[in-house]
């Protein structure tokens, strides 16, 4: 064990795999010699070589398109998105051509491939550089999409997406990135479509994911004190999440509130309230409820931003509301 | 012009009539309602792909389009699974599940079409990148219409091709026309080599209804990219006969001259009647020959199961199973 | 009134307002003289001229920032995408400009495009010709997304979605072009972010789209001989969807269907499927059930596609199960 | 060389040092904390700037890039407005919505940054087209950086604007690199003019540090656009200060050439005291206002209040609100 930040934990697992495997391939703007814009990178260059470490133009749509292809004969590439905002732009290649290869062509060629991306706001970004964007791939078969929220996870996590052979995408909060944790010498893999009980509890669920499970971890802090006792759930894998793990965790506590940094509409935190209460409506005290951005675009003013995405308060206030009306 | 051998020729000309007949019996048993989707057919074109494929070895990539049929069987597969996806049928190549747009044979290193337009340029990319990492001599050809040349892909492509030096042939198949759209009304210039010889790369224009031209332009290219020194574009004019779903919408004359004068079969079987290649009774029996090959694919596609409703679910995860009903 | 299918009755729309107000015009790859690969645009070419009905190259991307660049100076674009599976290449020209460009410059310029594109499944189109792609824009504030399923509803909410001043992704299914219906003549409006009752019932709610409201229509009629009462809810304004008439019916029936052609995993349904949980909670005698497709690309076969998409009984099926179950 | 005013030359020279002093306020607030978010600067890149904005009027159309703060203001916005934006302030021109990436203001026709690079090449064809078909002459301007020629969009917007013949400026900033990356080396030629040459369209590559030449280029491409013969393609050669986050990455011999020698404001300061136009005094002169001037700007920003928290969620649609919490 060793503490490290998120960043240190990336790297490792990228140092650690492409040491491993040679099919294994970083691609993406700056990635190369500069070591990444958040540094992920960083040192890899000047072991691996430039044919490894590759930097491209910005040319999104080509990076995906170079990671599926080369990945169809047997590649294993990384590619970076800078920002996640980006993906609009190279969303054709992940979602009709990525998503698809495997289907399509009923089972002849995969696409192992992992997409890097730094998400998530709170830093003052703007309209196009603090957005989550898990929702706009929840409706679409053929993805994975992973998202961790310690150093630990991201590591493990990320071993095990280079490891498995679906295109996966794998979010990487930007305030999380200089968090720092215990992080396991060695290679290890986390699993993939299994979620973490980051907190045991037993009056309410908390599920949760990334930053959302840092903030609900310390709005369940604040419940103890009110004898609330909250189970945070961190889902780890969005698409498609652990349903078992949360279901045993509604089905003990009977109640849930989900937690996500996407607008509420659609996304995420809608397939997660739904699914709870299709498949644990007898067991639920009271309705699910749901702590999410409000419904609008990313603002510059931190002041503003603050205010449409969800906060500490508005996870306790809403832990309080379905533990006191049941 | 180039010097190939009498068997060659006669080979190509055999290759041209199944991509004619195989396209005239699809267009046929889609009128009858046999063919599921949509329909696009390379009907005089054939000269361009016979060339393209007699230029690839089994090893390199392919990356069809909407109306390189012929090219699926041609690149190596059997042309009855070919047929038979088509149909949607279990014996197809991707097990009636891509169909005509999405017919891909990995044993022959057929990459499949992609059906946004475009969008393979640079999927294309990505497989001479891993075969340029791996050692292989391996190069992959794109086929891509007049009209994929407005797609942004077709920019970011071309430009990573240039720059990494990758071993990517383009063979853009200029008919004339995107559905109803000419050329050169749609783009910046009819002439779609130009855009690529400003990547800095060789680019060229050929007839592409000119067997002998068309095959002599691609084997130069497959050689340049074969030396390591990088991409190529190939801008083959030629014409597509299939109208639109309402009919014929292009000037009589112009018809006339694809049709008749410039027809591609024909004008390499005159040729090689010319020559002393063949004869014209030689050339009747081949092409009776190939209808009949032609026929017993649609047989056979025809005789061939509907997939196991099993495969709506399957391959849709590597490791897991998707729910049924 | 007058019979017409849904191409003619759009048609009908776009030739009212493209004769009402010079500001609009359409653009797309073949909807001048060829009248659109589906035929709504027929005969506009020769009325309005190549000004007005542009037909484009095959580049969705510069369609879709064409349409937003001259809506922020003043014109009324109603650009074509032929098939909605290609809004994958034009996705961030939709997510990230068009529906930001109001917001983040503080309401100083409006983005009103109307995007006209034929979507769904049915007819053996494959992976890339059949897809219904409202799931991809769910979680995207600032768009909205307008469904037809009948060919008087469609000409109104044509009107009504190149009247409005917001960005408007306007869903034609295929399988409902050539439906006819009767629709009444001269210029209406059908509302926008208002629900259909398309058919009174008291035991259970069918909250559909589209095709799928067909579906529900004539399964409800099914299970009308079993003596369950079936309201049919036609959404027709998909994000954001009408809840007070989906809600305002399920506390009425206090059960629920939510059916759905998009995969059940995110997307519409679940957002559906949430809120009637969360906001009828103790209204619902049985757990909401949705009837989607399977989470699969859509296979070629059209046996096969008929598998992964839903049908007349699943949706039969699905009433039978929340009305026996409670 | 062109034959300017001593007076346009003067004030040429003014708006530089405004864009250069507005920048090093700003990197100095961003340092204290004071500027959220990310910041990029155009130091460097001011000859470019000042040519673009004398060359536009208020009914051009702009859309600006990362770097071009300094012609948020040159396009006639009041400079504390735009400062104000930069800090998220209630009196900032998008109300602090926008930020650095998203000034827009509709009153000068600025149109605002896209921050996700080249995608706003599309949308200014829109805006190019609308007044086309308004049948006004007003043209619009695209800053676009070395780097973002990586983007598809390009090619999509290059391509339409040919084939339309629009009002569409393409001022290309070649700073030699997109963050770490060389032109060069990231696309098939670091000669980026070449690639729009293929669009049939001018396309020239001038010394986007010599304030005059970069001027009459400009000028030269407005009027051709301006008498309706479509788009025109500038590619400025120009070098941007600013770093990386982790410091100068450059070679000393180059930062020392761009810094020192072709230094844009000091070329054309000794320009004009050569050719008698200003003094050295008079210079610094100019100096000390354009920097004072700044500063209120900087005060004005700092005073400002932050926005009223009901802006968080007005504005998304147009003629209903979204919930709040
Ligand atoms: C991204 C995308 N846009 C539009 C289409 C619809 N479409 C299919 S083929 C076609 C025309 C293509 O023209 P071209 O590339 O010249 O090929 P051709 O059919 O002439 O061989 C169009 C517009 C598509 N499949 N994908
Ligand atoms: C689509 C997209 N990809 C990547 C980025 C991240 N990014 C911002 S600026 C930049 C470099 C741009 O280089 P260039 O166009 O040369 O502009 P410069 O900064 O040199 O002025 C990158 C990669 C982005 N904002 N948008
Ligand atoms: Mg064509
Ligand atoms: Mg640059």
């Amino acid at each position: 064990m060793s503490k490290m930040s998120m960043v240190q934990a990336l790297n490792n697992a990228l140092d650690m795999m492409m040491a491993e495997n040679e099919k294994v391939y970083c691609l993406g703007e700056d990635i190369g010699w500069m070591g990444g814009d958040f540094g992920v990178t960083r040192g890899l260059y000047d072991k691996y070589g430039s044919e490894r470490m590759r930097d491209t133009p910005l040319s999104e749509s080509a990076i995906i398109g170079a990671a599926v292809g080369s990945a169809m004969v047997g590649m294993r590439p990384v590619a970076e998105i800078m920002f996640a905002d980006f993906m609009g732009v190279c969303y054709d290649q992940l979602v009709n051509n990525a998503a698809k290869v495997h289907y399509m062509f009923d089972g002849q060629y995969k696409a192992p491939i992992v997409v890097r991306s730094a998400c998530g706001g709170g830093f003052g970004g703007g309209p196009h550089h603090s957005q989550m964007i898990e929702g706009w791939f929840m409706n679409v078969p053929g993805m994975v999409i992973v998202a961790p929220s310690t150093p630990e996870d991201a590591k493990g996590l990320l071993i095990a997406s280079i490891e498995d052979d679906n295109p996966i995408l794998f979010l990487e909060h930007k305030a999380l990135y200089s968090k720092k944790g215990e992080v396991p010498e060695g290679k290890y893999i986390t699993p993939l479509r299994k979620a973490r009980i980051a907190r045991e509890g037993s009056d309410v669920t908390i599920v949760a994911d990334t930053w959302m499970a840092h903030k609900s971890l310390a709005a369940a802090q604040m419940l103890a004190g009110e004898d609330i006792s909250a189970e945070v759930i961190d889902l780890r894998t969005l698409r498609p999440w652990d349903q078992e793990t949360v279901l045993d965790s509604v089905r003990k506590t009977r109640r849930a509130v989900v937690v996500s940094e996407s607008p509420g509409t659609g996304g995420l935190s809608a397939d997660v309230s739904a699914v709870i209460a299709e498949q644990a409506f007898g067991d639920l005290k009271a309705a699910v409820k749901r702590v999410t951005a409000l419904d609008t675009p990313i603002p510059f003013s931190v002041k503003l931003e603050k205010i449409i995405l969800p906060g500490e308060e508005d996870i306790i206030r809403a832990a309080q509301q379905v533990y006191k009306h049941s | 012009m180039m010097d190939i051998s009498s068997e060659l020729y006669l080979k190509m000309y055999c290759d041209m009539l199944h991509v004619r007949k195989f396209e005239q019996a699809l267009e046929r048993e889609f009128k009858l309602g046999n063919v599921p989707g949509m329909l696009h057919t390379g009907i005089g074109q054939e000269a361009t792909m016979v060339a393209v494929a007699h230029s690839l070895r089994t090893t390199d990539g392919l990356f069809p389009d909407h109306r390189s049929h012929g090219l699926l069987f041609l690149k190596g597969t059997p042309g009855e699974r070919i047929m038979a996806e088509l149909f949607g049928k279990a014996t197809g190549v991707c097990s009636g599940k891509g169909g005509s747009l999405h017919s891909a044979d990995k044993s022959v290193n057929n990459f499949g079409d992609n059906a946004v337009e475009g969008s393979f340029m640079v999927t294309a990319l990505g497989v001479g990148l891993g075969w340029q990492m791996q050692g292989s001599d391996a190069l992959v050809a794109v086929m891509l219409g007049d009209g994929t040349a407005g797609e942004g892909a077709w920019h970011e492509s071309l430009n990573l091709a240039a720059a990494w030096k990758l071993p990517v042939l383009y063979c853009c198949v200029n008919n004339g026309y995107a559905i109803s759209t000419p050329v050169g009304k749609s783009h910046a210039t009819g002439d779609l080599y130009k855009f690529a010889a400003a990547y800095d790369m060789p680019s060229v224009q050929v007839d592409g209804n000119d067997l002998l031209a068309a095959y002599e332009a691609t084997q130069k290219a497959v050689e340049h990219i074969r030396a390591g020194k990088g991409p190529y574009f190939i801008e083959y004019m030629t014409w597509r006969w299939q109208g639109l779903f309402m009919g014929e919408f292009r000037e009589k004359e112009e018809v006339r001259y694809w049709k008749e004068e410039h027809e591609p079969i024909k004008l390499a079987g005159e040729d090689m009647v010319q020559k002393g290649i063949a004869t014209i009774e030689l050339l009747k029996k081949i092409e009776n020959e190939v209808q009949e090959e032609i026929e017993r694919w649609v047989t056979f596609a025809k005789q061939s199961p509907d997939p196991d409703p099993l495969k709506a679910t399957t391959n849709v995860y590597i490791g897991w199973e998707v729910e049924t009903r």
